[in-house]
């Protein structure tokens, strides 16, 4: 599977798109035992990036995922600011210079977010973070391209996977962030940063 | 919000569908003073400035209100960041012998990093800038994230967290206790610190030393509605209270049936008396918070209770504080706080200052 | 309440079946930091005695706080009385600088004669007492009778109604124009002349000079729940606001939908400015105050846009008062008050004074 | 028609328990244009009244009754206060020195009442306060008097007579005290101290 820039356009395009359609979503999730911010902070990060969409440095996928780095990490508030920022960041450095993507970039840009997350945040996997969706998912697309599925496939792949792992953070204990300080009683609600997750993939597979 | 000129973007439809939700769920259930709720904290910080002309200046692009003077060379510049909702926490305490500055994110949101770095740089100052922040994951980041960059240009930096929740136990996992109403008496001792030209280091020593002898426990009758949410953060029974809130509404250690005064200020004290512990002997500054939509006749009804089950303890109270400091909305609901206090700490609390909060 | 020993009464069973209705009425609707709600007078009092020590006392056959070292010769006696839940109103206004006394009746009501006068007596000063009182048909009843006797009793008073409140117009029948938060200025203005020396005569003057140029108007959000009835005083529908609303939660002139902080503001200055009139040119006190369930960051977003509006008109905003200063009880909403300011009331106004209600 | 000292405390007895008994119902009808407290200030001062019952100097009906003014005018608050106490002080000042009362001495007590409570409040008819009901009942008294009937009638009549005179006050704008701010919104609802008058005549009638 090779990937235009075209296509990391296209999914960056809808990801911030989600985001700002689901504020009221992602808010409603986060005020479960959360404090309901969730929603706004990205959507109000995003349009950011959807205001400066055509002036980002489009030299390269590693530059443009900075750039929109940038703008997530400054102007996103809450937890989410750095954590989603921090994760553009590590994708985009892994594929610096680079303008078409190979299936194997894709997982190491995955990877590399990942690593940025829990380095950022301390979380580790089960702690009821977006985490839990981000890593099965990525798991899961590292699987089917070693199957030589199409691309297409394992996108759509991708998303039933998030969409079960963000599911399932509904049977977990938060141990992070703000509804970690309701410990059990977090059991019951999924964890919002997983749903996100699993709605932009989700839209990504949708869009492809 | 405009759309600006041709660009490539996806789902137009889904949000415009958006932007009319919003509109219809503030005229339908939102009984709030607010224009579009997107503006509410800069239409807040503006009424700030214009009511402090001379002494306030705001700053829009990093929702920054700070002193109208600038930074001072020969002095600490002392920084609070934190979501807003808290008022007058942090922005409205911002003045000589308190905040140099303060850098508010949207309601309930740690700021952005860019806002805390842009006004630790505009915040700049020989003597250093000292960054005040409550312990909470996102403010957290934020705060680490910037004072890196900052130092990276040269500026020196050092954070401080206010952790004053009793609520919330340190656990292996969580970043540990919250900071709440309890940031008052930090800011204030800080803010005193520095301005009698107290070094950084010597000013975060008080900093630690008054978070250390500082300790609060909240209770919710009601919950509040962030305006960009329009609906509230969450729902109570009309009989239940939640024990231990958070100052964004985040749930607390438990829910239980209202009770009358006595027993509700039981609970904050069994809560917040025998975690430090506050022993016979003890001199303290007693405060009882308002979370917002609780009147002031309840928040001293409150304090006289309090008052007396401390002196029944052989705890005195040195100094009251009755009001709101650090609040969630509109909430209805109080915190009470302890804080443990010697020459050093009362000389400090009761030093002058000159604040937008003031009576006349 | 214990009944006392053998009498002759009557039908006990209906007294007791109340009773009973009075406590679960409070178990199951009212969220409010209370005991018995017929204490909750007395116990904010004796909360605020115990805040305060040194500097306040409580009177409590006489529902009265004053100032701790009591009334002093060479010097008015200010005293307000008034009925309680619109606190920091009047009870936490008691200080140097400002009142000798406050006496509040229960919540909404007018205090009792005896009050005033026991309180005027106990506030006896070669210099005389003055007697201010908001403008309602009981309050003006009790101090008429009280003053009365108290002169009787050979002690000089005299009496100064406010009626700063524009949403009631004068007509043949009522007795016109209600006291509302405008009260804090006379009592602020009063207070700093009686401070300063200044004879009965003088006091008195000043104190109609504030009033007469003074404004306000309130709006209510939501209606509020006195302790002692446990339920709400009037409905407000999810989108009706009451324009005019009275500080005891007497309807207004008029219920609208909710509309956007411009919206309110204009309604707010529209119903001031021209009442005075209030004129290009003109230097102004412009205060937001709160009625209790409002957070001060919608108090501050109000008065960003008042200054400005204001501005547009040629007037120019000399000081803000911004947050709570007469309340009622817990009810959501604000009032805008003007006061038309020249250099002696700029002075007054700005005098120092010691209340119980202080930040630090 | 005579009545004995008993009599007249029977009736003040009636009065003072039925005011405390009705605290939520006045409070209610007094919170439709008004501020909710005529029930409380009623039963607070009434309970006054209750405490010190066996302590009040019984020589005659005028000392019997100015003591219970002073308690009334003492400590009940709000316009009820002054109001309900000077209509005590001057009907008990119209039998100074009397133990046994003419029917005669009932109205004059009556029409004292009503001149005081219109000095101290510059009432009149028609405008919607208590007078509303105790004028008619007084008259409904005086009428029955003249025409010979028994007490017992006599007490029920002006027990209809303040009732439907009170219902009515339901038609008039209110001129007087807190509900005459709101004008024409207060036609519509009953007054609370019409009602008030009401309800103690009918329990006077109920226990006679
Ligand atoms: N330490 C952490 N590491 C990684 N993700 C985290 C961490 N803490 C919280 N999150 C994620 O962030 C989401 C909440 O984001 P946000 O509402 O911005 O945080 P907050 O309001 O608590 O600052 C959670 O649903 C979770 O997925
Ligand atoms: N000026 C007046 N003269 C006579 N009665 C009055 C007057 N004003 C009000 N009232 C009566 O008093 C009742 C209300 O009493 P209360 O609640 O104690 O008054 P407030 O709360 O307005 O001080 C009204 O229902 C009316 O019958
Ligand atoms: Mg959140
Ligand atoms: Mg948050
Ligand atoms: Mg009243
Ligand atoms: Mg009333």
């Amino acid at each position: 599977m090779t990937s235009s820039f075209d296509r990391v356009e296209s999914v960056v395009r809808t990801i911030t798109d989600t985001c700002i359609a689901n504020e009221k979503y992602f808010g409603d999730l986060d005020s479960v035992v959360g404090d309901g911010d969730f929603g706004f902070s990205l959507a109000r990060g995003f349009e950011r990036v959807d205001e400066g969409w055509d002036t980002f440095d489009r030299t390269d996928v590693g530059t443009f995922l900075s750039k929109i780095a940038i703008v997530i990490t400054s102007r996103v508030g809450g937890t989410s600011g750095p954590i989603w920022g921090t994760a553009f960041l590590r994708a985009g450095g892994t594929v610096k210079g680079k303008v078409d993507l190979t299936g194997e970039d894709v997982v190491a840009m995955l990877r590399a977010a990942i690593e940025g997350i829990k380095a950022r945040g301390g979380a580790s996997l089960g702690e009821k973070t977006l985490l839990d969706a981000l890593v099965p998912m990525t798991d899961t697309i590292e699987e089917r391209l070693a199957a030589g599925d199409a691309a297409a496939d394992v996108v759509k792949a991708a998303a039933v996977a998030a969409r079960t792992a963000a599911d399932a953070t509904k049977e977990l204990e938060a141990k992070r962030g703000r509804a970690a300080y309701t410990g059990e009683r977090s059991i019951g609600s999924v964890d919002p940063g997983a749903i996100a997750v699993a709605v932009l993939a989700e839209k990504v597979a949708e869009t492809w | 919000m405009a759309f600006p000129g041709p660009s490539r973007r996806g789902n137009q439809g889904e949000r415009e569908l958006l932007m009319l939700d919003n509109t219809t769920m503030w005229e339908a259930a939102m009984k709030k003073f607010v224009n579009d709720p997107k503006n509410f904290v800069p239409e807040m910080l503006k009424g700030i400035a214009l009511a402090n002309p001379g002494t306030l200046k705001y700053v829009p692009e990093y929702n920054l209100i700070m002193r109208a003077e600038g930074p001072r060379n020969d002095k600490v510049s002392i920084v609070q960041g934190s979501g807003s909702g808290h008022e007058p926490a942090h922005v409205m305490v911002v003045g000589k012998g308190m905040l140099d500055a303060a850098c508010p994110g949207d309601v309930f949101s740690a700021p952005p990093m860019e806002y805390v770095l842009e006004t630790t740089k505009l915040l700049k100052s020989d003597k250093g800038v000292l960054l005040l922040v409550n312990n909470y994951t996102g403010d957290k980041m934020a705060f680490e994230m910037a004072s890196e960059l900052a130092e990276a240009e040269g500026i020196t930096v050092k954070t401080l967290f206010i952790n004053d929740d009793v609520a919330v136990q340190d656990s292996l996992y969580t970043i540990g206790r919250r900071g709440v109403a309890g940031n008052f008496f930090v800011m204030k001792a800080v803010g005193a610190a520095a301005e009698a030209g107290a070094d950084l280091q010597e000013c975060a020593r008080i900093g630690e030393k008054v978070n250390s002898v500082t300790r609060t426990m909240g209770i919710a009758l009601s919950a509040c509605t962030p305006p960009a949410k329009g609906e509230p953060l969450f729902q109570l029974g009309d009989d239940e209270i939640e024990i231990g809130i958070g100052i964004h509404g985040e749930p607390g250690r438990r829910r239980e049936k209202i009770r009358d005064a006595n027993a509700i200020v039981d609970t904050l004290l069994d809560a917040v008396v025998p975690d430090l512990p506050y022993s016979s002997g003890d001199e303290v500054a007693l405060m009882i918070n308002g979370l917002g939509g609780t009147p002031i006749s309840e928040l001293y009804l409150l304090y006289g209770i309090a008052h007396e089950k401390l002196a029944a303890k052989g705890i005195s109270v040195w100094r009251s504080y009755v009001g709101e400091y650090c609040t969630s909305l509109e909430m209805a609901g109080a915190s009470l706080t302890l804080v443990k206090v010697d020459d050093e700490i009362k000389q400090l609390l009761t030093a002058p200052a000159e604040i937008a909060i003031r009576v006349f």
